[in-house]
């Protein structure tokens, strides 16, 4: 390494950096730190804000990876999955790409509140909501033999509650 | 990746210690060892969160999943949460409102 | 998140985990974090080795981003630069892709050795020298724009000494 | 990324503890510090490396550079090491044959 201190890089609009992940539940850990430190690259995110992310980064790469692996049509469990965050001025776009084989983020049928005992009966359906309430912008495309989540996240911290 | 789970008893409470991350890759093994309990007859559990860094859906979920095993045997759920960034996701979910959480261990166990 | 657990994928042959980051001294850290998650996937690698590993990625990450930021023939400061871990059967190949235009390794000259005085005239130039180390094999590729390094490291921790 | 160095006066010598990793983000902190350090007189330096959790080559290029500037005004640099991942780097470059290194502060700064 020379002696010198480094010149920063000209500021750009965006920096990106970008993890490329096979579909493994032990690797959802390393998004999260990824995430983690991209968010700390831009101080108008607190560490409050950054929890936000690394969860959201959590449960829509957890989506990603359990897509993958279930027998589902159009899945393939060999491609990997792609997170990828864009850090603007004081704004996160985070996207998670899957070979999952798609869904209709439309057709999904809401559980009873949880306040409701009938909502016991259910584990999951809490990801999306919690992707939902996180963000401040969310949306679901269809990518090559799967889905691109794009979530938006500005710099205040979720505040709200599901439902 | 880091995930501990320590049970222990207390007068008439199994005291079940988690520490680490609590996610898709951890989320299994937390489950099967809450529902060993339960199957074996422990019915008044405390899940002491108090060294959980990181919880997300998958964790809820089992959590959920034993509070509805342990309703149906008349059993008690008790959750030891202390961490505002732990205790952020019980809030913004609801779930709070769904649990039974003391800050401290003694109160959770009494 | 559906309640039962999750079939772990199928074992190939590879497991790839790839981080693209811009060319900022800051990204180093998070290099060594998935590097270090990447070791840990394989049993076969303890902590110490994991730590060889770190040691090494931090050495080509920096050398990449310090070619691409300097003012050299070739450089391209925009470009992202590519960390790829390659896991295969007790055996792990790292890659660090960069733009920063490219060099002759084999036109180094040396340093004198680190206990002649006249070391101590050099801040830099033991970043190769410890890869070399740190690696079971070594190699310097040409690509499109600049270098791409490549390190293979076993489960065996160094042992050895530079020079 | 996490890097902290503070500087505390003992005796003859200037004490800098530096806590966090030292690689090519937070290498310039450090050397700017130490030159400040020796252009301002302080040439017993005792570099406190022992909540240091990371340090690569760019590290040991600053410590090398100090150690060029302390000889030069007769100066002495000392190191304080007590982690066999820090004191590996040093140990398989031979620069632990370049510089002083002890384990505890006490026999660093007498
Ligand atoms: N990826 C690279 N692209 C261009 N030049 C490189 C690259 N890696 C190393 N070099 C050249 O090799 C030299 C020696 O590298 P190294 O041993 O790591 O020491 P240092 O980086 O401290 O100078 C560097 O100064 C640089 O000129
Ligand atoms: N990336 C995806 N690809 C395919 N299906 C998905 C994806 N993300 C979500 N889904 C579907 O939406 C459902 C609800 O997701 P979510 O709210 O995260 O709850 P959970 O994952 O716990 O079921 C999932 O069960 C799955 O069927």
């Amino acid at each position: 390494m020379s002696a010198e201190p480094i010149a920063s890089v000209s500021d750009g609009d965006e920096e990106v950096i970008e993890l490329v992940i096979p579909p493994r539940p032990d690797v959802v850990s390393v998004a999260r730190l990824v995430v983690g430190a991209a968010v700390a690259m831009d101080p108008a995110f607190d560490e409050e804000r950054s929890a936000d992310l690394r969860l959201a980064a959590s449960e829509a790469c957890t989506n990603a990876i359990e897509a993958q692996l279930a027998r589902r049509t159009g899945h393939d469990d060999s491609r990997s999955i792609i997170l990828r965050c864009s850090l603007g001025r004081e704004r996160i776009v985070m996207t998670v790409q899957d070979h999952g084989g798609g869904f209709d983020p439309d057709a999904l049928v809401a559980h009873p509140e949880v306040t409701d005992p009938a909502r016991l009966d259910h584990e999951d359906g809490l990801g999306i909501p919690l992707i939902r309430l996180l963000s401040d912008e969310l949306e679901f495309r269809d990518s090559p033999g799967g889905t691109t989540v794009v979530m938006t996240f500005g710099p205040r911290p979720t505040t709200g509650r599901i439902g | 990746m880091d995930f501990r789970l320590e049970v222990s008893e207390r007068d008439a409470w199994s005291i079940v210690a988690v520490s680490g991350e609590i996610d898709v890759a951890t989320s299994p093994r937390f489950r099967e060892r809450l529902i060993e309990l339960i199957s074996t007859g422990n019915h008044r559990i405390v899940v002491d969160l108090r060294w959980v860094d990181f919880i997300d859906s998958t964790g809820l979920g089992v959590l959920i999943g034993a509070l509805k095993r342990l309703r149906s045997h008349e059993g008690e759920l008790r959750l030891v949460i202390d961490d505002p960034r732990v205790l952020k996701i019980f809030d913004i979910t609801g779930l709070d409102q769904v649990f039974e959480i003391d800050s401290v261990l003694d109160t959770a166990a009494p």
